[in-house]
């Protein structure tokens, strides 16, 4: 296995879908002459050429609108927003016509979609640019919305996603293409939906997903040497739910808080909290706490903006409150 | 154009007038539920249309279906039936009025986010050109969705691309109770396509004989250059927007008018007039069409309400 | 007080607040020579003009985006959606433009707006225009989310809404605008932040709003009849959550279930539930258990359709569960 | 156009150009942060545009909008504040160099949705009709923007309603690395307009005085006319899209034949040529432009972080 960034484990998965698979192709804002914005589809251009790797216009209903219309046909797009962001500017094609196609129509249509979305806050891009609104997406049966949070999950995730025969809404994290894992090289495939130990503890369960992963394996450092040895839940998949892991670790536990980057408010902890409770009430020694975003929209001040996110030590305290 | 073809094209305009009278019969029964829109006035647009493209050109329109739906040859049988919410039906009684479809008739369905369907319409036209055929897209679409922005891009990028798309604007003249120029920039829809360099022009639509030959044009030509084209047909709907429309924005003077060019009268006149077809042959194709909307409703009636399992079925593709 | 419907309530909130403020008009599609497709501003056309009544073109991006323009240079727009599903086709409007331009330009914009959206199932409208997606909205800091269940509060809330200086989302249900309740007439304002007491009772607590607060009080009824009183909390205001009357009558019956017409995953259960827990863990006897819709995308089979959506039944028997 | 004007255009130009170039610095040094979008080239556009407004006219921008708020009267201490995040800044540092705003000037922000802000740009026109004045407003956007839906809608909105608004598209050949002609169905950007019936021309965006004329003339029809106008501005950045980018997509003699056009020579060979100006009168600007920019900087730096209370503040009006 080699240990490569969480972009090339990616990129990596892309190349070899579209090497396997000719009904796969790129499509997106910046995606072909320009490398992509995060430079995770660099060098495909020249690769694969304009028909397979296609910059569109500026015009997210477009983008997403014809990636349906083309998987309804038989071809796999791959359709990249930029940033999630952008998706509110194609969300009925994310929310209300590529969820709903297939069970609308009495199963008559697939729509093998995959789009692809680059969230996150932390780099001062302001309130419009810096959102993590994954909750949002997860509320819509019919879609699939995935979020991984270490460069072999992206990529086994990503390779699943693009075989998928349903649309997927792939969401990476800005901040985190430069983070380095052990990924195995070719055919690798993660199940769309599964939630998995990335940490085995005994005295608190942390659920996370994405970039929360990343602070909460760093919190649980902090937390083992105050002897406290956090199980670490990756969700990765936020619908649909798997709340086995969580709730396995959580009934030997009995203690748990959950992180993620978005708003608390209506956000994923929400779901995950109110889960936990309906399948293991009995198991609760400790009211079970969120980590999250405050409630403001992100600042650009980069000391506000480090405040408006959770940070390591927020999540650190809540554990510690969760132990008490 | 060959008796048959034009008897066939005769046959649809009535079968849809037929089927829709029906369904606005159980509609007001409480038979049928939700939105329903009425295609009556407008059928010569669609049959008009349709006979003109290849079984491999795909054809997608709004929520204004039912007449798309029985041109495309899905049958009056599966039409009634999924408009009675009935698991027989286009869509197993899952989709009603506004989601009627049957890809193996090339028909992509009725769609009810006005506009919304375009760039899916750019999308199945890219799909073609992606796998390397020169299919065609129909895509059908009302006077009011050219003023949302997924008209926009779903036109640039088709143009910007070479998408074969014919794009076919049915202008009724209203959105809702919105008067054209009440809510467009430019009161000839056609117009919008000079600001893609996009190739239009504009049919009588209540003449199914001159949108058979505009279509054909225009299906030629979208084939031959690879390139998108706007056909606006002049047409309007004779019933309300939907089922209980108060029709407080239009005179009444202004409809009947209208129902005097009735596409179907004026089809009927031109065969007659044209010894295409004697009165009796035509009086059988009425009857016909009445026979088989009579068939349509008792199937439909007959047919079973999906079951339990169907909720939960198909929520996800496996 | 005059026993009015829900329509003539909100009719009567509009006209009086057009009346007390000439900066208030509407606009929206049909709103106009129509009379808006619900028929809310029957003879407002004739009333007030055109200048003051405005027909949109489809164009809901146009619609939501004007009115904020115009709210920005200080006017008071009142836009409708004319239903809740058209919101996804200006999403960023809703919930990157509006709830942000008052923070993100350090306080100089500010955004008074009224955004109204009818919402609900159970109409047999197919699967794009059914859906009650409240709680995504409630997900973004900077907006208002509110939703009435009785005629007097529509009334109230309305006005309130047409008064605040910030962007109001105001969803009210299409099967609700017949119902009847006494409504106070002339000046009457209900504050935007507080949820309420709609039953007394002792031996649950059912948190809900909207067509949740319908269905609720038939289930009291029912329950009544078993020997159960059920108290009921109607939270009225989504974003931002008042939790005080909420937490206030849990603490007394230590059981509670939540209500609401959308998908349960990621809806507004998931968010009162947590927050039920977090501040009010030792008052719990039972696991809190959520009464939703179920996750599909909703049928026009009238038969499926009403499977999917919550019914009396189901709060009854989630009521006898949290009871045993 | 008498000379204090003339040389006041000039003094913000070269005013825009110092500070971005110190901006561009303060970005290496990781002093700003987030997207920083450079006008260096385009100066002329906005520079030309503003002069031609009357204070009551609105302007309203994309995320590009450095020069934007300096020509509307923003000082050059609050956009340096703003562009270090400081709470001097023209968003008390809660914005970023993508939202630059003073009400009190009539700029109503720079905005980071590509398109976003064209409906809103028909909305502050479309309050100014409702308050019944005639105030034009001035709404700035990029070639690229001109395809996505918000664009559609906005345009259409403006002409059926007859709002007040100077769409101005700074035509600078690219959105990010996408060519004009690879995203938009039309080359010329003015041509979109026929689609509207709504009335157009064509600048050269180089030369600042075309442009005052230009936006001059069209500002005079759209108040007389009550109508909107589409002027489109032909221009080029300098740099690249934002800091940090490759630059693949153009060849570095593209980006050299352009810079030959500087609008800054351009106008100061003018000024010489025309006699309006000395070497040294100009020398003087330009020393002027720096020291100003200079001082920017050293307001910016000594300027204070926003407190923490600021985090939460400003969520909501009271
Ligand atoms: C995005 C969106 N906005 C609003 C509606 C509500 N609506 C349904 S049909 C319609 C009028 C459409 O008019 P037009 O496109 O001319 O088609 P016609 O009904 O005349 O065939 C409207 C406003 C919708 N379905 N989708
Ligand atoms: C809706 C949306 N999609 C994508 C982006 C990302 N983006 C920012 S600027 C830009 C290019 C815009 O090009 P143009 O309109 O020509 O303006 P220019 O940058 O050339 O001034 C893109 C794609 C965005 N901000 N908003
Ligand atoms: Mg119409
Ligand atoms: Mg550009």
């Amino acid at each position: 296995m080699a240990r490569i960034t969480m972009r090339e484990a990616i990129s990596q998965a892309l190349m070899e879908e579209m090497d396997r698979d000719p009904a796969v192709f790129i499509l997106g804002e910046e995606v072909g002459v320009w490398g992509g914005t995060y430079a995770v589809t660099k060098g495909f251009y020249d690769k694969y050429g304009a028909a397979r790797v296609k910059d569109t216009p500026i015009a997210e209903n477009a983008i997403i609108g014809a990636a349906i219309g083309a998987a309804m046909v038989g071809q796999r797009p791959v359709a990249e927003l930029m940033t999630i962001n952008f998706a509110f500017s194609a969300m009925d094609y994310i929310v209300n016509q590529a969820p709903k196609l297939h069970y609308m129509f009495g199963g008559q249509f697939k729509v093998p979609l995959v789009m692809r979305a680059v969230g996150g806050g932390g780099r001062q891009l302001g309130a419009t640019h810096s959102q993590t609104p994954d909750a949002i997406f997860a509320h819509f049966p019919g879609l699939i919305v995935v979020s991984p949070g270490t460069p072999a999950d992206a990529k086994g995730l990503l390779k699943s996603a693009i075989r998928s025969d349903n649309p997927v809404l792939f969401i990476e994290h800005a901040t985190m293409y430069q983070t380095r894992g052990e990924v195995p090289e070719g055919e690798y495939l993660v199940p769309l939906e599964k939630s998995t130990v990335q940490r085995p503890g005994k005295d608190l369960t942390i659920v996370t997903y994405c970039k929360g992963l990343e602070l909460s394996l760093k919190a649980a450092e902090e937390l083992a040497k105050t002897g406290i040895e956090a199980e670490i839940v990756d969700l990765r998949t936020l619908r649909p739910l798997d709340m086995q892991p969580v709730l396995e670790s959580f009934k030997k536990t009995n203690r748990a808080i959950v992180v993620e980057e978005g708003w608390k408010s209506y956000g994923v902890g929400a779901e995950v909290v109110s889960r936990m409770y309906e399948s293991a009430f009995d198991y609760a020694d400790a009211p079970i706490l969120r980590v999250a975003q405050k409630e403001v929209p992100l600042p650009y001040n980069r000391a506000l903006e480090q405040a408006a996110l959770p940070q390591v030590a927020d999540i650190v305290a809540a554990a510690q409150e969760v132990m008490k | 154009m060959d008796k048959e073809k034009l008897l066939q094209m005769y046959f649809e305009m009535v079968q849809i007038r037929r089927l829709e009278e029906r369904g606005a019969e159980l509609y007001q029964a409480g038979k049928i539920g939700g939105f329903m829109h009425l295609y009556i006035g407008q059928e010569a647009v669609s049959t008009g249309l349709i006979a003109a493209r290849e079984p491999r050109d795909r054809v997608i329109t709004a929520y204004r279906d039912h007449g798309v739906a029985l041109n495309c040859g899905i049958s009056a049988n599966e039409v009634m039936a999924e408009l009675l919410g009935k698991v027989t039906g286009t869509s197993k009684g899952k989709g009603g009025s506004m989601h009627m479809a049957d890809t193996s008739k090339n028909m992509w369905g009725g769609h009810a986010i006005v506009g919304g369907h375009l760039p899916i319409a750019s999308g199945l036209a890219l799909g073609d050109q992606y796998a390397g055929n020169d299919n065609v897209t129909l895509c059908m679409f009302g006077d009011g969705a050219t003023n949302i922005g997924y008209f926009h891009e779903a036109l640039n990028l088709a143009k910007t691309w070479g998408l074969r798309v014919l794009w076919v604007c049915e202008n009724n003249q209203y959105g809702m109770g919105t008067a054209v120029e009440r809510a467009s920039a430019v009161d000839e829809i056609r117009q919008k396509a000079e600001g893609y360099g996009m190739k239009n022009s504009r049919v009588d639509g209540m003449n199914v004989l001159k949108v058979y030959e505009a279509a054909r044009d225009a299906i030629k030509t979208v084939r031959e250059t690879g390139q998108p084209y706007l056909l606006e047909a002049m047409t309007y709907r004779f019933r309300g927007h939907s089922m209980g429309d108060p029709e407080r924005y239009r005179q009444q003077e202004e409809v009947k008018k209208w129902q005097e060019n009735d596409p179907i009268g004026i089809f009927h006149a031109y065969l007659l007039g044209k010894n295409f077809a004697t009165a009796a042959e035509l009086d059988a194709l009425d009857a016909k069409a009445e026979a088989d909307t009579n068939t349509a409703v008792e199937f439909a009636e007959a047919s079973p309400e999906p079951g339990m399992e169907e909720l939960f079925a198909d929520v996800y593709a496996d």
